[in-house]
């Protein structure tokens, strides 16, 4: 089993914030920190632009793990946004847990601008940790299946 | 049984409708059965003393008919509300869904209502009378010649078991005697859920959740649905759907409905009274109650109608979600 | 006439699901639903089940075809399966009469091959109704309880299960039935018979009569002034259509997979706000107009079109499900109630 | 199961050429892959157009029956479809079905009978097909009338088809009108129904109308004092489908499906029927 999860790639779904964690990841990338190549991020204008939904729907469209970079609460370029993703992702991510949806699939993780080799640490450990829970079943849309 | 009766609310409807501060009365009619009772607008006192009913079997919460009735009617509409209704009353309040000076409150007192299908459980089907005696319900079959007993307690709701408040929060007038909050362990059912492995969680949603034929009747009824356009019925939104077109979709379905009431729920049951497939939704709105009520502080939407909802609001020094999805049991 | 002994039951039910799948009612969490037999399964003769045996043969969510694009090309690919032969056990007689109004719809030209390829495959073994509920109402509608129609009709006693076939597709089952079944005489299904009858007869809805509705009824009844009391508080749900064994109404909508398109219809529900939408308008703007649809369509407009046969069973899930106890029996009383009176 | 015929299966065609009629109104040409025209059609027939993934809708078939080469629709930008197809080029795929609904009786009713057609803005569309089918059987028509309006000039459908060739035709008279005044228009200038009525024409003939439901209303008020009966007058009508052949249970007035009984009814026929359209 380890060695097959070894040779399993799990599809990660990264939602950064425009201000820092995209530019973190920028860094990261710039700097030549290497993180997996399954981890494709999509780029939104503040962590609290990221609606439930999302995140479901990147678990239906066959996402094994999705994690959620915004700026470290006090930083957020408009303020207060990321205290709303906070409170929001803290319930969202409590409530899938409560349906039996392995919790380490989700995470919330701050990284600012200048922070390239958290980015990249963060996205090694998230993607090793969804890579031991395998592909993600429980929150799968066989119709996306090939 | 009810301390109030039919009797004392036509007399006080039509005493209002009479002197002029009620144009129009919201209760419950009559139907063809004791307990199938339909909410209805009510105009004059000849129509109350014909239809108007109230009795352990108008459940029904009547506070979302107020949303289109105070806003399209002349003068002011009275209705019945029980202490939770008054809740939900509040809610919409906060939120500026209901014209507060259409509307004449009165509060009615509650003892916990029936439930024709929790009666059903204990006396199979074919119930052809049913009759509301001092000591419980006698309970009339088609096919069994002695009527059968069946005890207040065991004929309540599920909702009402674990009743949250006897105490009306608004009111214009208040019938009876007021009631207080109570200690209703209505998040054992949540607790014991959390202490599943996920496994044993998942089976149960995943078996609960796939009965759901999307009718949309929970979402339909909720006092907290008042959107004017569903996400789930806007073309443009992405996730418009009409069936259950595979797991996926149920769930996705009923977590962004529970999600988009979050803070807002007031708990009054109406998603798992009215669900035609006996799916117990109010678990999933009772775990955000008590997650909000762990994490960020004692909460109860609609207590006031001048609160913050929890997840429109925020501190400096909220947790993290990493910390708040903590406990239960790591996954194999 | 042929009767299997109840202790033969089980077996007969494991010789037919050995053959082909079996569908029966079972006891579930909300009561009793069709589920496919399994070892162990336990069938369950409780009136009637929460939804009907329509699902089996028109599903809720069903995939038509599929396509591949490319760039500006199409291509259609047929996907449909020729269904494999089926057997539904304990269809009461309203379901079995839903099945044939669905017929009247699906099976008029141009033929809807989905549909008609399980209706061709799937055989109804019917069962009398020892214990209707006080919801029922067949026989307003012409339908006796007593006697349903189907591939197969049974009579359950305390003791045994009376099986009489009706079709050719009714024989395939007796056939395989055949091993626990002994010929005898229908005395003992004519005294379930009559005793049903009697029972049915003191129903509390056994006096609702149709005779007022019907086709060319539309302008009598579309312009009463009782659909907008009756309709004030409906929720505006599909509760009533989906658990309904004759509403038929579907959506077709196409589903983005990661590498086509699939096209599927769903149950769609007159009741919904967006069902006559369209881009420059809606034709049924309020509730009260599509709550008047769904009776009209049921009352009149169906019998209208299909030589006076009703588009409502009285299976009575519509009363028994309706989130705020409004349902055809109660529309029909204040319509009639309003001729008359 | 493959060699059952379902209705619901579309075949496949090719839109070969996008005309612009109007700023908002574009005319596709339909053919299969093979470059055969996809069905065989009556004049008022309609088909069910789709673009997989984003939707499906009916649309009249704008080209006569007489063609036999191709298949036109004339769609104006309104939803989700419309507006996909106006984005669309040539070369796009689209998957077509049908033909669905009643057609004109132009074989029994219209045959022998002066014809007076009335329509406005994309209302054109339907009648076109039967205009034109009437013109390719010119012996069989008496006189025929066509009275066109639309907002401005640029708005107005088919222009060139109508100039260059509807106004050739012997015994063919087009009375075109807009709804305001234009620099580069000559002509009449104002409503369909009172142009209808400025028009006067004479009883004996059958009336076509299609338009805007409040055209249609007051057009055939219109005729009616005149002194036309409903008998003789024939419009069709448009409600939202799914299915084209009368189940999918949404195209209703009364118990007529707009797509089975419809889309053509005669003007008489309709008052039998609830307003529900």
């Amino acid at each position: 089993m380890s060695e097959l999860n070894q040779e399993y790639k799990p599809l990660i779904v990264a939602f950064c914030c425009n201000w820092c964690s995209y530019a973190g990841a920028d860094l990261a990338g710039s700097n030549r920190l290497a993180y997996p190549a399954d981890v494709k991020i999509i780029r939104v204008p503040c962590s609290c632009r990221v609606n439930p939904m999302f995140i479901l729907r990147a678990f239906q469209r066959g996402a094994d793990g999705v994690i959620l970079c915004g700026c470290h609460p006090g930083d957020c370029h408009y303020t207060t946004g990321n205290y709303y993703t906070r409170r929001r992702m803290s319930m969202l991510f409590s409530m899938l847990d409560y349906l039996g949806i392995e919790r380490e699939r989700t995470r919330v993780e701050w990284v600012s601008a200048a922070e390239g080799a958290k980015f990249a640490s963060t996205m090694n450990d998230f993607a090793k940790k969804v890579a031991s829970l395998g592909p993600n079943k429980r929150l799968e849309d066989l119709r996306c299946k090939p | 049984m009810q301390t109030v009766n039919t009797q004392t609310l036509i007399e006080r409807a039509s005493a209002l409708l009479q002197d002029g501060t009620v144009s129009a009365v919201l209760g419950w009619k009559r139907g063809e059965f004791d307990y199938d009772m339909t909410p209805a607008v009510f105009t004059t006192a000849e129509e109350l003393a014909a239809g108007f009913v109230y009795n352990d079997f108008c459940g029904a919460n009547l506070s979302k008919y107020l949303l289109k009735k105070t806003r399209e009617i002349q003068g002011k509409i009275l209705v019945f509300l029980k202490p939770c209704d008054t809740y939900s009353f509040n809610q919409l309040l906060t939120e500026h869904r209901i014209h507060r000076e259409n509307a004449y409150v009165i509060g009615v007192p509650c003892s916990g209502m029936a439930d024709i299908h929790s009666i059903r459980k204990i006396t199979g089907e074919g119930i052809a009378r049913v009759e509301l005696t001092e000591g419980g319900l006698l309970v009339h079959t088609l096919y069994d010649d002695a009527p059968v007993a069946v005890s207040y307690e065991d004929a309540m709701a599920d909702r009402c078991k674990t009743c949250k408040s006897k105490k009306h929060v608004a009111y214009d007038e208040l019938l009876g005697e007021e009631g207080d909050v109570l200690d209703s362990h209505r998040f054992d059912e949540v607790a014991k859920l959390e202490a599943m492995t996920p496994d044993e969680r998942f089976a149960f949603w995943q078996g609960e959740l796939s009965r759901c034929i999307r009718c949309n009747a929970c979402r339909d009824v909720c006092p907290a649905c008042t959107c004017e356009k569903c996400v789930f019925d806007n073309p443009d939104s992405g996730v418009e759907n009409k069936a259950p077109g595979g797991d996926f979709e149920e769930k996705m379905f009923h977590i962004i409905r529970a999600f988009h009431v979050a803070g807002r729920c007031t708990d009054c049951g109406e998603c798992s009274r009215v669900c035609p497939q006996d799916i117990p939704l109010h678990l999933l709105n009772r775990k955000f109650i008590s997650d909000i009520n762990k994490t960020y502080g004692e909460y109860q939407a609609g207590e006031t109608a001048d609160q913050r909802p929890p997840l429109v609001n925020f501190t400096q020094n909220d947790p993290e979600p990493s910390d708040v999805v903590k406990g239960g049991h790591d996954h194999a | 006439m042929l009767k299997c002994n109840l202790s033969q039951l089980d077996n007969l039910f494991a010789a037919v699901a050995e053959a082909m799948p079996l569908y029966l009612p079972t006891q579930g969490k909300n009561g009793a639903n069709y589920t496919k037999w399994q070892a162990g399964a336990v069938w369950s003769n409780t009136c009637n089940t929460q939804k009907g045996p329509k699902d089996l043969f028109f599903p809720q969510s069903e995939d038509l075809m599929a396509f591949k694009t490319q760039g500006k090309t199409i291509e259609i690919i047929d996907t449909r399966n020729e269904a494999e032969d089926f057997a539904v056990f304990g269809v009461r007689a309203c379901d079995v009469k839903s099945l044939e109004i669905l017929d009247r719809v699906f099976l008029s030209e141009p033929k809807d091959s989905y549909y008609a390829s399980r209706r061709e495959h799937g055989i109804i073994i019917s069962l009398a109704c020892n214990r209707p509920t006080e919801n029922c109402f067949c026989g307003s509608f012409g339908i006796d309880a007593s006697s349903p129609n189907g591939d197969v009709t049974c009579w359950l006693t305390e003791d045994a299960l009376y099986l009489r076939g009706n079709t050719e597709k009714g024989e395939k089952f007796m056939a395989l039935a055949a091993p626990f079944v002994t010929e005898c005489d229908d005395t003992a299904a004519e005294a379930q018979k009559e005793k049903i009858q009697k029972i049915m007869a003191r129903l509390p809805l056994a006096d609702l009569k149709t005779d007022a509705f019907g086709g060319g009824k539309t302008e009598e009844f579309f312009n009463s002034p009782q659909w907008a009391k009756l309709s004030e508080s409906c929720l505006g749900c599909g509760t009533c259509t989906f658990v309904c064994p004759t509403c038929q109404c579907y959506d077709i909508r196409d589903y983005k997979t990661n590498d086509g398109v699939v096209r599927y219809r769903c149950w769609d529900s007159c009741m919904y706000s967006e069902f006559t939408r369209m881009a420059h308008g809606n034709n049924r703007n309020s509730q009260k107009e599509r709550f008047r649809q769904r009776f009209m369509h049921k009352l009149v407009y169906f019998p209208e079109n299909n030589d006076g046969v009703f588009s409502c069973v009285g299976c009575g899930r519509c009363l028994a499900k309706c989130p705020i106890s409004m349902n055809i029996v109660k529309v029909m009383k204040a319509l009639e109630g309003e001729q008359n009176g | 199961m493959a060699e059952l015929n379902e209705t619901l299966i579309p075949v496949v065609g090719v839109i070969t050429d996008v005309r612009i009629d109007t700023p908002d109104i574009k005319t596709f040409r339909v053919v299969t892959p093979e470059g055969k025209k996809p069905f065989d059609h009556r004049p008022g027939q309609c088909a069910m157009l789709s673009i997989p993934g984003v939707g499906e809708a009916m649309f009249s078939i704008t080209s006569s029956p007489t063609n036999t080469e191709f298949m036109e629709f004339s769609i104006k930008k309104c939803g989700c479809v419309t507006q996909w197809l106006h984005a669309a080029e040539a070369g796009q795929m689209v998957t077509v079905r049908g033909p669905y609904g009643k057609p004109f009786p132009v074989d029994d009713v219209f045959a022998g009978h002066d014809l007076l057609f009335i329509a406005g803005g994309v209302g054109l569309a339907p009648l076109r097909s039967v205009i034109n089918y009437c013109r390719h059987h010119r012996d069989r028509y008496g006189k025929i009338d066509i009275v066109y309006g639309s907002r401005s000039k640029e708005d107005l459908l088919d222009y060139q088809e109508i100039v260059n060739e509807w106004q050739n035709d012997e015994n063919v008279h087009v009375h075109l009108t807009i709804d305001r005044e234009q620099a580069d228009w000559d002509g009449h200038v104002g409503f369909v129904p009172n142009y209808v009525k400025e028009l006067g024409f004479d009883t004996n003939k059958v009336a076509v109308l299609c338009g805007p439901p409040i055209m249609i209303k007051f057009t055939l008020e219109g005729l009616c004092a005149l002194g036309f009966d409903k008998t003789q007058i024939y419009t069709t009508l448009e409600l939202r489908m799914k299915c084209g052949v009368g189940k999918c249970g949404r195209c209703n007035v009364g118990a007529k499906y707009v797509c089975k009984d419809g889309p053509v009814f005669r003007c008489d026929e309709l008052d039998e029927l609830p307003g529900e359209y």
